[in-house]
């Protein structure tokens, strides 16, 4: 895989494994509550999975929502407080999409640092309904609020961009795309933290409304309030309280790479790879030498275009599990299961093959092969996806841990896969972020 | 007339063209590295081999290809101005890959041109246009149009 | 120290030092420009100062700023974009006025644990003038929107409470706060990153408007735009880069204890102490056993208030600070030097007794025999402190660790403390957060 | 009249007291460990030793003695509503111990009250009190006021 020589700089070697002693959910939905009640739900329901009592938390991890005003009431104090505050040490991360993961990933260095013995991770929100909008206020030095000013281009303008990029480049259709949507909801029925639970057929998602051509309502991802919580612990500390933890055997927090040459929100432009040789990785050789390769299109008989300068997928996305498997010891080949970011049918095809699990193009095929689905080769979203739950932004990079954790249990009811022993999970957010963790038994 | 035409960004693309074919985006060169970046950067140098931090205003491609495109059906939310009294008129957005910079650059089409004219692939220009207006001003901003379209 | 025992539930037993092996700033003042640029300034001149190239870098840690809209455009993203997107793992930390120590803190732990060698922390923000305010919007839930619209409760009205009570309690008079900004400001004029770098006499306190009985606009620290950042690494990689680094070998980050029984911003009250026993620390035995103690207050000749039912002291503040000399293995004798949060000069009073410099009560008479200021046997704020500075609230704690590193390298020019080995610096923010970092050489 | 009388926020005291003396600020109290919240919690126990999710509105002691005071000499942002038009009148603000509850209580003096009329230590009760008036409601509010001083 040559994509893992992407992201050796930025990754660690493999430096040791967490237990995850616990996990809980608050059910995705619309309930008009706090995110912090979310959150605390969901964390007693990992404390009473962990069997342990609170205040044997040494470290309280929050995933930051950007809502509530200040910053999240400040996520782990909030959670902290309202567990009853017991002088653990607290953090609070944010990292868009991968807010979670990075809150896992905190916990984890605190443990594997002897820091902390046993750490609450929890990320809640109260979404709001409808599209994600920029605070108020002008900010021209804020690309958020730019983006929605000049060009009113929301998160679903963005995955359609990439939709019919896929379309163009690969021949991938709207028939694959809502095919998502049909296994997803499928698997999403048989999951009580779900918030959609009914089976969708291919003629609804067609006969829903278009939001951003190519890309219809039934193929994107809801706004949901939500919480998913762990309760991680060092080794010796899970050896001593249970006989079978499940390990976080790696959590990949790496950023792009100059020049970013994927379009990625919430940004007007890629990096120019102009300059720089993008083969060098890191741009080191960038001395004013000035690539002006022409831009080639073509399209074949089945209309497929072959188009541009850069290979799309040597991108961002493929780093961020590249740098997981490098820390995990592990490769595509060994996973029973992945949980990635299907914020829209057509990017759940981008993911199979960013984590690898097919050759760039070929998603759709694995996809209609059945290889993805429940009772699959290696199904990806089991869980439902977000296509079932909905985004609770901070919230949902730890349920994807979550549901890794029961798959690996063998505790996913109707849901099962068997014999699972690794997964995969996988996201990415605004501003250069996305998080991949490795969970195995 | 009387309201001023604004750009709804400063610097970022030429606001008083001499003639309509000059409109251009306008990006930065790094002096040291000759990165180019769009929006522009005026402090430091995004290269992370490179501690630039001279950086040249440059005016970008005037032409590329559809990368890919979209419209948007819904209203979008607020800064975006629209008049909510007005049923929502779809718009059109291009991701636009420039040659020379290896670049790719998203903005509205022209109004008027709808995801069923477009192509992945296809030739587009950038031509100065209007984003909005409000009772002071008329915020302008750059649009693509597909090469050969009727202005 | 009796409030050692306080904190050691949450704070972890030493597990290793890391180096500092670079500090920057960006001055102090109100500039005009985007946080991300001071930070990117701060940030290279960090790395300068430890003679390394930003790729050499495997993890930034940004504090976030709570302006800017989207969460600070995600702090560490955006410093990691700026300097060049290189792969390097990120995180951004938000936890109020102690975000800065946070994110010292995760990078400490990343480095402990294995998971990064060089880590570069920056913290930046763009502060705007007057009070700072909650965001737009109508948020019931939020107590931090919720005490501005019931109370107009600003955060000198909170320091002016705090101030009033200590001249009730412990005799202080607006003299002694005036004397402290006496101090700082003679500091802060021999400090080139200072925003405000002239003398002030007690006379002008005295005749500056009162702003929250009994503070005085001179009382209480502006709002700045500024930077700093720092490059750590373990101590392997230090050994190997330089002959005399500065080192962490304490990052406080512990929560309050329930019950919380002295008034924090936001909120509207403390916990009940009723029901729970302080003695007990923890409040395991809160089951039922309602204690009614009467409220005493009697006044003495000096009109000296002793009131309550709960000592003042016993609180957070003490306990973060109990959380790094425990961790660091050291006490208040051995500190050459303290930065502390002086929000309000009667705040930097609190601090003297909560960070173990005098007994409670002491504070004023410590700072009038002269002990803190330059010269005097405990310098404390030897930077100029925020009454130099102004707040910028991410950049603040990081800065106080660059006055430390400088101080103990002995680069601190006019205000340098002679053969200093050990500082201490110290924080409260809202939402219980505070931090409390020891550097030593 | 004719302007509804609203609680600036839900719950935290005796709406409609029959009695001015009846008022009372509302918190809640564990039916598990007895802690005692205000603002209430409804959800779950803050005492970190109890799981209790049974939390039972209670009324706080109506007096308590001044922990400590300030006031606003200058306009706060909002949300905290004050007409732009007029002066700034700084009003008072008063963090009261409660014996029964152990617990430090803030809220704005009654009108008229200065820090010059307070004194850490003295009395306090608790009063309805009116926060501001807009064109479609009354917002109401608790206030402290020094026992023995008039209304
Ligand atoms: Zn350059
Ligand atoms: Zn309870």
């Amino acid at each position: 895989m040559d994509h893992l020589a992407l992201a050796s700089g930025g990754s660690a070697a493999v430096t040791g494994d967490v237990a995850v002693l616990g996990a809980g959910m608050h059910p995705w939905g619309k309930w008009g509550r706090g995110f912090t009640e979310y959150g605390v739900a969901a964390a007693r329901e990992a404390l009473a999975d962990a069997g342990l009592d609170w205040t044997r938390v040494t470290l309280v991890c929050g995933a930051q929502t950007v809502r509530g005003g200040y910053p999240g009431h400040v996520a782990g104090a909030a959670f902290a407080r309202a567990l009853g505050w017991q002088g653990a040490r607290v953090s609070s991360s944010y990292a868009a999409c991968a807010s979670g993961a990075q809150a896992v990933n905190t916990a984890r260095a605190h443990i594997l640092a002897g820091m902390a013995d046993v750490a609450l991770v929890v990320g809640a929100d109260a979404a709001p309904k409808g599209f994600f909008a920029p605070a108020g206020g002008e900010r021209a030095d804020d690309p958020d609020w730019l983006r929605f000013r000049i060009l009113g281009a929301t998160n679903p303008a963005y995955f359609a961009l990439y939709a019919r990029r896929r379309m163009a480049v690969h021949g991938d259709t709207a028939e694959d795309f809502a095919l998502v949507k049909v296994k997803n909801a499928a698997a999403g029925a048989a999951n009580p933290c779900a918030r959609y639970r009914r089976a969708v057929t291919a003629d609804e998602v067609a006969a829903s409304p278009v939001v951003a051509d190519p890309l219809r309502l039934l193929d994107i991802c809801a706004t949901s309030d939500g919480a998913a919580a762990l309760v991680l612990s060092s080794m010796e500390f899970a050896r001593r309280h249970t006989a079978h933890p499940v390990w976080i055997t790696a959590v990949s927090t790496v950023t792009p790479r100059f020049p970013q040459t994927v379009l990625e929100l919430p940004d007007f432009a890629t990096d120019s790879a102009a300059g720089t040789d993008p083969a060098a990785g890191t741009g080191k050789d960038g001395a004013g030498t000035v690539r002006t390769g022409a831009v080639q299109a073509g399209r074949d008989h089945a209309g497929t275009v072959h188009a541009g300068t850069e290979p799309d997928r040597a991108g961002f996305r493929a780093s961020i599990a590249a740098a997981a498997y490098e820390e995990a010891g592990a490769g595509p080949e060994d996973l029973d299961l992945a949980e990635v970011y299907d914020l829209s049918t057509a990017l759940e095809l981008q993911w199979y093959e960013d984590i690898g699990l097919c050759p760039p193009g070929d998603a759709a095929r694995l996809l209609r092969e059945g290889a993805t689905g429940l009772g699959g080769r290696i199904p990806v979203n089991p869980s439902g996806g977000l296509a079932s739950f909905g985004e609770a932004v901070p919230a949902q990079a730890i349920a994807q841990v979550c549901e890794a954790v029961r798959q690996l249990r063998g505790q996913a009811g109707d849901r099962q896969i068997e014999g699972a022993r690794v997964a995969l999970t996988a996201n990415q957010g605004l501003f250069g972020h996305g998080s991949s963790v490795v969970v195995v038994r | 007339m009387g309201r001023a035409r604004t750009p709804v960004v400063a610097g970022w693309f030429t606001e008083e063209p001499e003639r309509p074919e000059d409109f251009r985006l306008l990006g930065t060169r790094c002096a040291d590295c000759s990165a180019v970046f769009f929006p522009r950067e005026d402090d430091f140098c995004r290269n992370p081999a490179c501690c630039g931090t001279r950086l040249l205003e440059v005016p970008l491609s005037p032409r590329g290809r559809v990368w890919s495109f979209t419209d948007g059906r819904y209203r979008p939310p607020a800064p975006y101005v629209s008049d909510p009294a007005r049923e929502w008129e779809p718009y059109t957005l291009v991701a636009v890959e420039l040659a020379a910079e290896r670049m790719v650059v998203l903005g509205q089409a022209v109004p008027g041109i709808t995801v069923a004219d477009l192509a992945v692939g296809m030739e587009v220009e950038v031509v100065p246009g209007v984003l909005n207006e409000d009772d002071e001003r008329v915020w302008t901003t750059w649009h693509w149009r597909p090469v050969g379209a009727r202005p």
